[in-house]
């Protein structure tokens, strides 16, 4: 099979995660979008390793993973606080700072 | 000898200097000073002229070159005098009758606290009238010719605390700064023709360019000397200049500054010989303004505005004798000599006759004095008698070759401004006889003023009168010692030329003429003024009348169209700056203020929002790069 | 070079298969010297956080100030002696078989950051500010982050005298990853070192003392758009990958220029297709544009910057860009020069609504802070400018501005942390209104930023943007500086507004108090404005400095 | 080497501000000392320039060349031409009388300034620092030097408007803050923009030329090394002259000065118009004519038509005016545009008249304006309808006002009558209709003069000045010495144009210009 598909979707999922970050509210939701861009990037990426015949892209995969772990741990932490100093979630409560 | 020559100017400038500057403790001998300055001045006058007239016709003429003023590439400008017969002439004339003047005002100014002053000012106008006199360029002439209005100015303002005279002040330096543009668009002109504006090569050069550029000098030389001289169009300032003290009246505004324009037309008298079309438009602002004043001065009831109007009559015959070339020069400067004994000396009359009425202007208030001050009315009267050109008198003579000199002129023109000459003769007996009957015949008009005390006529003390007596022997007997034997045109004949004037008729006839108008006048006015009472409150008149006391409405027509339209042009220019220059300044200000808070709220506080700006712009980021492949 | 050490770090172990078959192992080769900067910063962090599990409370301020600083100045010193011994012109190469460059740039970017980071430590160290907590001097941090604000929990830790020390560790770590951000000479590298220095940054933006709200809500901002971005930044890194078979620099940078040697069929196939390269390259663009806060890619930049505490956000404006502009310089010059055709007139178009933008927005702000974040955009703009010029001039003009950028900030923002009333730091324009009657040193020097940033001669500011416009003009950008200027009048106007209100308002009644700062902010504001000065007056040392370091290594 | 005469120039008074800043706030007085003996310290030190300059040696003297910064082609070169001369003079004559005059209008006022304000001693402080930035910036022979300090001399200038307003106003005290800080922004703003416009052109002439000194470009240009085309030289020529007719100020760029001379004291007024002001002309003369001969020669027509609309505009809105000092404002717009006219007259007669207007100018503005000053702090209002009669009872005052006055409409046998004719006769030579034009300008000038002088002065006595006290002694000594000055540059320029001369035949050198020869010569 052609591994085009792959990347194509690939490029789906990054759009989908994309639009999730776009219009979800709940902080979490949205952050769990962006785990899925990067999911999405790893399978590019691992695609195109297989293509070049090389393992890069398979070494920049198990980083991406690691990294998103890492964001996770911070991300959690700071939304978690942010939910109880304010007892909601929702991306759009937290808007003090504008103009 | 010619190192005195700056002399003559130093030492009324010093007087000047020091009264100015000296402040109060001089107040007691302030005057004093002023006047010794003057006759000194005079003295070193008669030096020089007493030298001259020892030396040749030819090689009379003296040079003083002091240092260079303004020297830049070719533009050289120097403080140099340069005194010939006509200077000399001036010369006599300005510290003459100037020092007269000084010791009359001794008494006339007795009562004014800042007498001192006036005395500075007397002094500093002496000296800007002899640097105007004795320049020998028409740079350093412009500076005393500017000296002498600044002069002026500060002694027809001498009463600021009345505001007409701050007002007459005012309007008279402006009239004649308008006056000096064109002398200074003249020696600009001079200047790119000749590349030099000294009297001497300018005056040498004439014959090496074309008349159009003389001809436009010529133009602005008048322009200049209307001006100063008060004729048509720019006569206006000269009826409200008699805000001033009698003193400057007669000084500056008879007798000396308003004649510069004179000095200027014939000094530079090359030019306009080489310029008829200028010559023409000359004659024409003499005749005309000659006839003006005559009008005017026949509606006045005002002693000092009649007179001033007979001023500007007189200096008309004199710019028209200057229109007319080398025929009418020396009676041009031979009549303003004349003129300016008789008429200083009908001015001093007119305030001596002020001084015994409470400063009492108005003649129809007066009437009868004869009585009460005998002096004034002899002085006054032969000073009236010379003026109206009374046979014999210093008048007759010089004003009687005017009138020949105009029929000269030749042609048509020589008809018409004969014509005009003769007319202004007529009217001149007339409102001067107007003014002799109504100040000194007849019955005694004046009553008790607003609180109540009456004037009571006296005759004023010797340091008035005696000036006045010198004076009127000048106008006695100046003119025939000038006329006689060309004694005065052979005197300047090596500075002006003189060709002799061959009317078409025969002189004696001129002179019949002559005297029969004035008779005329005589006579007219005699019926008016001397058979029937005089109103105490003047008569509504004719409408010609009532337009003469308007000083024929060239005031109205001045204030309209220039004071008002000048405030409204101000006004809306004013605003014009605000709203419009710094406006669009400001709107631009604005309008990025408000592009500013317009863009500010698209920061909204919602990170969704930023997210999708980040979006959008990387779908533009990507969709550029791929169009800018494809282009 | 042997054909080893070309491949890149990661992939040693796979790379080389001899025909013979059989695995022949090859360790890595480290040059340990020369990550030292990198490496002692990364171990001084490490033992920062042990310091916070052992020390006892009361010893870690300071144990934890004395380490930070200790490991910058060391690290800076390793930075010279690279230098010195001339790794930053002629012995410039690639360590770490093709993942740090050591070069010019790096150096210079490295050695701008640890000193930015230096004088911001003492910023995070200041502890006479805040009006003492039951007897225990605090500083700008939360006492228990993790507590809820107002919850007898954080009472309890206030009483306690807790302080947030874990900011050192934190500030360690973002420093690490800001130094090997511009130094990062593969893909990978670069996407690492971004989130290695983004992370703590989240974090430290949440735990401001005051207004903790605010700090909280700017932390999950920063996050959520900063992880959104890293998603697009990695995506883009997949796509070039995609293209050119490879993450080193060099490497993609050969087949971009289609000048690389052994050409694999699946090379072939994907070297064809440009989409990928163009793609990859925006979405990069993207992610580095994000960091520079560079219009439309700005909006986190306002809120994050005043909500965080704002020493941190003193720190960011400051470490922050300079890093971000070293990576986005190296790319643009050592991967993408063959592309300048492509990216320039993209980033034209950035670097002009970018100007504006930043500068036009700016005149109606009301908040010091927000004030000094879009005037930190309206420069983003201006430096982009010395990018696009493409020439090494614009590299030394960028490093050059860098340099006296990153002090200016530093030291405005140490400004604002002076004046306070009771809510803390008074951020709001009314309030700084007669400050320069109050306490006439203070506005003074806060006048002296001002001025810097408005670019006015004899300011490190002029200094700078004379740099980056006159290379932009040479590099044939003279549009950009037509705009740069226009903008700079813009934005001059609400610099000059703060300095009316300084100067000519009359005091307010209730208006804050400038409290006395402990020779901590005072050695980082002096600093701030020795060096605004001295790069105005005479800046023609670091200007040689710049143009020495303005060459990449390929 | 020598001593760096001009350095020092400059350098003296600077030293002299910030020692001035470091007075403690207690010792007021100590202050106003200090500032004053180092203007005259200044003022010792232009006289020297003065004597050491040789008229006729070569163009630029006691020059000084250090490159500053390399890599910007900067150089800290300094030389002076009679022109730079002559205006270092008059800066350095007129800053000790601005301080002599302003010696109490910075005094705080005890009700609102704390301990810690030091108004007086930053008052004194920004003047010499003004004076200190005016004066290198007419030594500088190198393009970015000279631009540096053009635009550092804003920020004192700004502080000075700003901060010490006129405290003669109409209207409350917060009214009049506001305007005045209003005022300080707009003469900011304006100048800042002019700047930075010129500053994008200082970065083309970089990289057209590649330095900045003007001896360097010079020789550039001698060789042929210098290819500039003409819609280069002409878009740099704009960029420069924009900065320039903003600052100098050019109508209709000139806005800005009413509102900062009248919002400021009288003394700062007098330091805007008569010293700041002219870095504007004399640059149009030093680099708009040296650098962009050709792109002079091309904009000159619309130039004149500015600067004749400046002049008529000027005296027309002075006429308009309520304000003594705005008046004193409309009136100087007027005068410059005398002074650019006769610039970009491109004759010899123009340029020396224009120089030499610059320095009577700033002599005669400074006259008028102090004693404008000194009337105003009497009776408290800078509106000319609150007076009348203060002739009679302050007549010295009166006296020196009408002086100034007089000096304004330059009369003949003050000074500013020989720079005015010589800007007229050299504009008149080469453009004859716009000569007539300008020429018009004497009696509008003669109109708003005399008009203030009548309303203020003649007239009976109004209560509210019945009271006013003549001049006292410290006044008379700031006003006597600039009368006397008047009078002698008028009856003996000589001095003067000795001096400036030479400096304009080489800037007609530069544009390759001859003036028109006279007619009669010209038929032979």
């Amino acid at each position: 099979m052609n591994p085009v598909n792959y990347l194509y979707l690939a490029s789906l999922l990054f759009t989908i995660g994309a639009a999730g970050v776009l219009i979800r509210r709940n902080a979490i939701v949205v952050f769990m979008c962006v785990e899925l861009m990067l999911n999405a990037c790893n399978l590019a990426l691992v695609t195109f390793s297989r293509m070049h015949g090389n393992l890069d892209g398979q070494i920049i995969a198990f980083f991406t993973m690691v990294v998103a772990a890492a964001e996770v741990v911070v991300g959690l932490a700071i939304i978690v606080s942010l939910f109880r100093s304010r007892h909601s979630a929702s991306v759009d409560d937290a808007s003090l700072m504008k103009l | 000898m010619e190192n005195l020559i700056a002399l003559l100017v130093a030492a009324p400038l010093l007087g000047a200097a020091v009264l100015l500057c000296g402040g109060r403790r001089l107040d007691r001998i302030g005057h004093w000073l002023g006047t010794v300055l003057a006759a000194g001045s005079f003295l070193i006058g008669a030096v020089l002229f007493v030298d001259m007239i020892g030396k040749g016709a030819d090689d009379r003429a003296l040079h003083q070159k002091l240092f260079s003023w303004v020297p830049v590439e070719s533009f050289q400008a120097d403080i140099a005098f340069q005194l010939d017969q006509l200077s000399m002439t001036f010369v006599l004339l300005i510290t003459g009758v100037g020092t007269l003047i000084h010791v009359y005002s001794i008494g006339y100014m007795e009562h004014d606290e800042r007498r001192r002053r006036f005395f500075g000012y007397l002094n500093l106008f002496l000296a800007a009238m002899l640097l105007l006199v004795l320049a020998d360029n028409y740079l350093l002439l412009y500076f005393g010719w500017e000296g002498v209005g600044l002069a002026s100015y500060l002694l027809i303002g001498f009463w600021q605390h009345k505001p007409s005279a701050a007002t007459a002040a005012k309007k008279a330096f402006l009239v004649n700064r308008v006056g000096d543009i064109g002398l200074s668009i003249a020696i600009m002109l001079m200047f790119t023709t000749f590349g030099t504006f000294a009297f001497g090569p300018v005056l040498e050069a004439t014959g090496d360019t074309g008349e159009g550029k003389l001809t436009a000098i010529g133009l602005m030389l008048l322009l200049a000397a209307c001006g100063k001289s008060a004729q048509v169009p720019l006569q206006s300032w000269l009826g409200d200049a008699m805000e001033g003290p009698t003193p400057v009246s007669a000084l500056i505004h008879a007798a000396t500054m308003v004649t510069a324009g004179v000095y200027l037309i014939v000094r530079s008298g090359a030019i306009f010989d080489a310029a008829p079309t200028a010559q023409l438009v000359v004659t024409v602002v003499g005749a005309v303004t000659l006839l003006f004043g005559a009008i005017v001065g026949c509606a006045k009831d005002d002693i000092k505005k009649a007179l001033a109007g007979s001023t500007m009559s007189q200096i008309g015959y004199m710019i028209l004798a200057a229109g007319l070339g080398p025929i009418g020069y020396a009676f041009a400067i031979m009549h303003l000599v004349t003129h300016g004994f008789f008429k200083a000396g009908l001015f001093l009359g007119a305030g001596s006759v002020m001084h015994g009425m409470n400063d009492e202007v108005d003649m129809r208030k007066y009437g009868g004095l004869r009585k009460y001050m005998p002096v004034t009315f002899i002085t006054f009267g032969l000073g009236y008698l010379a003026l109206i050109g009374f046979p014999g008198l210093s008048g007759f003579f010089s004003k009687d070759k005017i009138i020949e000199a105009a029929f000269a002129a030749g042609g048509t023109q020589g008809w018409i401004l004969g014509a005009a000459t003769l007319l202004g003769a007529g009217l001149t007996a007339f409102y001067m006889t107007r003014v002799m009957l109504m100040t000194f015949f007849g019955e005694k008009r004046w009553q008790p003023d607003a609180d109540g005390n009456e004037p009571h006529p006296h005759e004023s003390p010797s340091s008035m009168t005696i000036p006045m007596i010198v004076l009127a022997f000048g106008s006695v007997f100046a003119g025939g010692f000038f006329g006689i034997g060309d004694r005065f045109v052979n005197w300047l004949e090596p500075v002006t030329k003189f060709e002799h004037p061959h009317p078409p008729i025969s002189i004696p006839v001129i002179t019949g003429a002559t005297i029969a108008v004035l008779l005329l006048g005589v006579a007219a006015a005699y019926l008016q003024y001397g058979r029937k009472p005089i109103p105490v409150v003047a008569p509504r008149g004719s409408l010609l009348t009532r337009a003469a006391r308007r000083d024929l409405l060239q005031d109205d027509f001045n204030h309209v169209v220039l004071v008002r339209g000048g405030e409204h042009l101000t006004r809306s220019l004013v605003y014009l700056d605000h709203k419009g220059v710094d406006g669009v300044v400001n709107g631009t200000a604005a309008a990025v203020g408000g592009l500013s808070g317009r863009l500010r709220k698209l920061q909204n506080g919602y990170a969704r929002s930023y997210a999708v700006s980040m979006f959008g712009g990387t779908a533009i980021l990507i969709a550029a790069t791929l169009l800018m492949r494809a282009v | 070079m042997s054909t080893v050490s070309v491949h890149s770090l990661w992939t040693t172990l796979a790379a080389d298969t001899p025909p013979g078959g059989g695995l022949k192992f090859q360790a890595p080769t480290i040059e340990y010297a020369q990550l030292s900067p990198i490496l002692i910063i990364v171990g001084a962090a490490v033992l920062a956080v042990l310091v916070e599990a052992f020390v006892p409370r009361k010893g870690r301020y300071y144990a934890q100030l004395f380490l930070s600083v200790v490991a910058i100045a060391a690290a800076f010193a390793a930075i010279v002696g690279l230098a010195a011994s001339g790794f930053g012109t002629t012995k410039a190469h690639i360590a770490a078989m093709g993942a740090i460059a050591v070069d010019g740039p790096a150096l210079f970017l490295q050695g701008t950051i640890l000193l930015a980071s230096l004088v911001a430590v003492f910023t995070f160290a200041e502890r006479k500010l805040d009006p003492e907590a039951h007897g225990n001097r605090v500083d700008s941090f939360a006492a228990d982050a993790a507590a809820v604000p107002g919850s007898d929990a954080e009472k309890a830790a206030v009483k306690a005298g807790f302080t947030t020390t874990e900011v050192f560790p934190l500030a360690l770590f973002a420093i690490a990853g800001l130094l090997a951000f511009p130094a990062a000479n593969d893909l990978l590298t670069l996407f690492i070192a971004l989130e290695v220095f983004s992370l703590p940054l989240y974090l430290l933006c949440a735990v401001a003392r005051r207004k903790r709200l605010m700090s909280q809500e700017a932390a999950v901002k920063y996050f959520l758009l900063g992880a959104f971005s890293s998603a697009f930044l990695l995506f883009g890194i997949a796509l070039i990958y995609g293209y050119a078979g490879s993450v080193s620099y060099a490497k993609i940078a050969d087949v971009v220029d289609g000048t690389t040697q052994q050409i694999s069929p699946a090379l072939a196939g994907t070297m064809g297709n440009d989409a990928l390269l163009l793609i990859g390259m925006a979405l990069i663009l993207m992610g580095l544009l994000f960091k520079v806060g560079a219009v439309p890619f700005h909006m986190w930049t306002p809120d994050v910057y005043q909500g965080a505490p704002t020493p941190v956000t003193g720190f960011m404006a400051a470490a922050t860009k300079v890093a971000a502009f070293g990576a986005l310089l190296r790319l643009l010059y050592v991967v993408l020069p063959g592309l300048t055709w492509d990216w320039r007139p993209v980033m034209w178009g950035v670097a002009i609504v970018t100007m504006l933008g930043g500068a036009i927005v700016a005149i109606t702000q009301t908040d010091i802070k927000r004030l000094l974040a879009y005037s930190s955009i309206a420069h983003g703009g201006f430096i982009l400018a010395g990018v696009i010029a493409a020439t090494p001039d614009g590299i030394s003009s960028v490093l050059f501005y860098l340099l006296a950028y990153s002090f200016v900030t530093i030291g405005a923002f140490a400004v604002v942390t002076l004046v306070r009333d009771a809510g803390g730091e008074a951020t709001h324009l009314s309030k700084w209104a007669g400050l320069g009657r109050r306490s006439p040193l203070v506005a003074a020097v806060f006048a002296v930023f001002l001025l810097a940033f408005a670019g006015i001669p004899l300011t490190s500011g002029f200094a700078g943007k004379f740099a980056v416009f006159k290379a932009a003009a040479e590099g044939g950008a003279g549009v950009l500086v037509v705009v740069g200027v226009l903008s700079s009048a813009v934005a001059a106007f609400f610099y000059i507004r703060v300095i009316v209100l300084m100067f000519f308002s009359e005091p307010k009644a209730d208006g804050p108090t400038v409290a006395v700062p402990s020779v901590l902010t005072t050695t980082a504001i002096g600093v701030g404005v020795a060096v605004t000065l001295v790069l105005g007056v005479a800046p023609q040392y670091f200007l040689d400095l710049a143009n020495q370091a303005g060459i990449f290594v390929r | 080497m020598s001593f760096p005469l001009l350095t020092a120039t400059a350098v003296l008074p600077a030293a002299g501000a910030i020692l001035t800043a470091a007075v403690p706030a207690a010792r007021r007085t100590a202050a106003k000392w200090l500032a004053l003996l180092f203007s005259l310290g200044t003022l010792v030190l232009a006289a020297v320039v003065l004597v050491r300059f040789e008229p006729n040696g070569d163009r630029y003297q006691l020059t000084e060349s250090h490159t500053w910064i390399k890599d910007f082609g900067v150089h800290y070169e300094l030389g002076v031409d009679g022109i730079g001369v002559a205006l270092i003079a008059l800066t350095a004559l007129l800053i000790p009388f601005v301080i002599v005059a302003g010696w109490k209008d910075a005094d705080p006022l005890e009700t609102k300034d704390n301990k810690r304000w030091r108004p007086t001693q930053g008052f004194f402080a920004l003047i010499l620092m003004v004076e200190a930035m005016v004066i290198i910036s007419f030594e500088a022979t190198d393009v970015f030097l000279f631009y540096i300090f053009f635009e550092a001399m804003l920020i004192p200038m700004y502080f000075l408007i700003g901060g010490f307003g006129d405290r003669a106003h109409s209207g409350t005290d917060e009214a009049a803050a506001t305007q005045r800080s209003y005022a300080a922004v707009k003469f900011l703003l304006y100048n800042l923009v002019g700047g930075l416009i010129m500053l994008a052109a200082v970065i083309g002439l970089y990289t057209v030329t590649g330095t900045f000194s003007l001896s360097e470009i010079a020789e550039l240009r001698a060789n042929g090394g210098l290819e500039m085309s003409t819609n280069v030289e002409r878009l740099l020529f704009l960029g420069f002259f924009f900065a320039f007719a903003v600052k100098a100020p050019l109508w209709p760029l000139h806005t800005w000065l009413p509102n900062a001379m009248g919002e400021a004291t009288a003394p700062v007024a007098v330091l805007i118009t008569a010293v700041v002001d002219k870095v504007g002309t004399f640059a149009m003369l030093r680099f708009c004519l040296q650098l962009f001969p050709e792109a002079s020669k091309w904009a000159t027509p619309a130039i004149l038509v500015l600067a004749l609309i400046s002049i008529v505009y000027g005296a027309l809105l002075a006429v308009g005016q309520r304000d003594i000092k705005r008046l004193v404002a409309y009136a100087s717009i007027s005068h410059f545009g005398f002074i650019i006219l006769g610039i970009f007259a491109m004759t010899s007669q123009g340029q020396s008249g224009a120089t030499l207007y610059m320095v009577n100018h700033g002599i005669s503005t400074a006259a008028l304006m102090l004693v404008a000053g000194f009337l105003i702090s009497r009776r408290g209002s800078r509106l000319i309808a609150d007076y009348g009669g203060v002739q009679k009872v302050a007549p010295v005052l009166a006296g020196t006002f009408l002086i100034g006055g007089l000096a304004t409409l330059s009369l003949p046998g003050l000074a500013p009558f020989v720079s005015e004719f010589l800007v007229l006769v050299g504009v008149f030579a080469a453009y004859p209709v716009v000569g007539i034009i300008a020429t018009s300008g004497i009696v509008l000038a003669a109109l708003y003069v005399l008009v203030l002088y009548q309303r203020t002065m003649t007239g009976p006595v109004k209560a509210e000045v019945s009271g006013m006290k003549d001049l006292k002694a410290r006044e008379l000594t700031v006003v006597v010495p600039l009368i006397v000055l008047l009078i002698g540059l008028g009856v003996f320029p000589k001095p003067l144009t000795d001096i400036v001369n030479p400096a304009v035949t080489h800037t007609m050198h530069d544009v390759n210009k001859q003036d028109p020869k006279p007619e009669v010569e010209a038929a032979k």
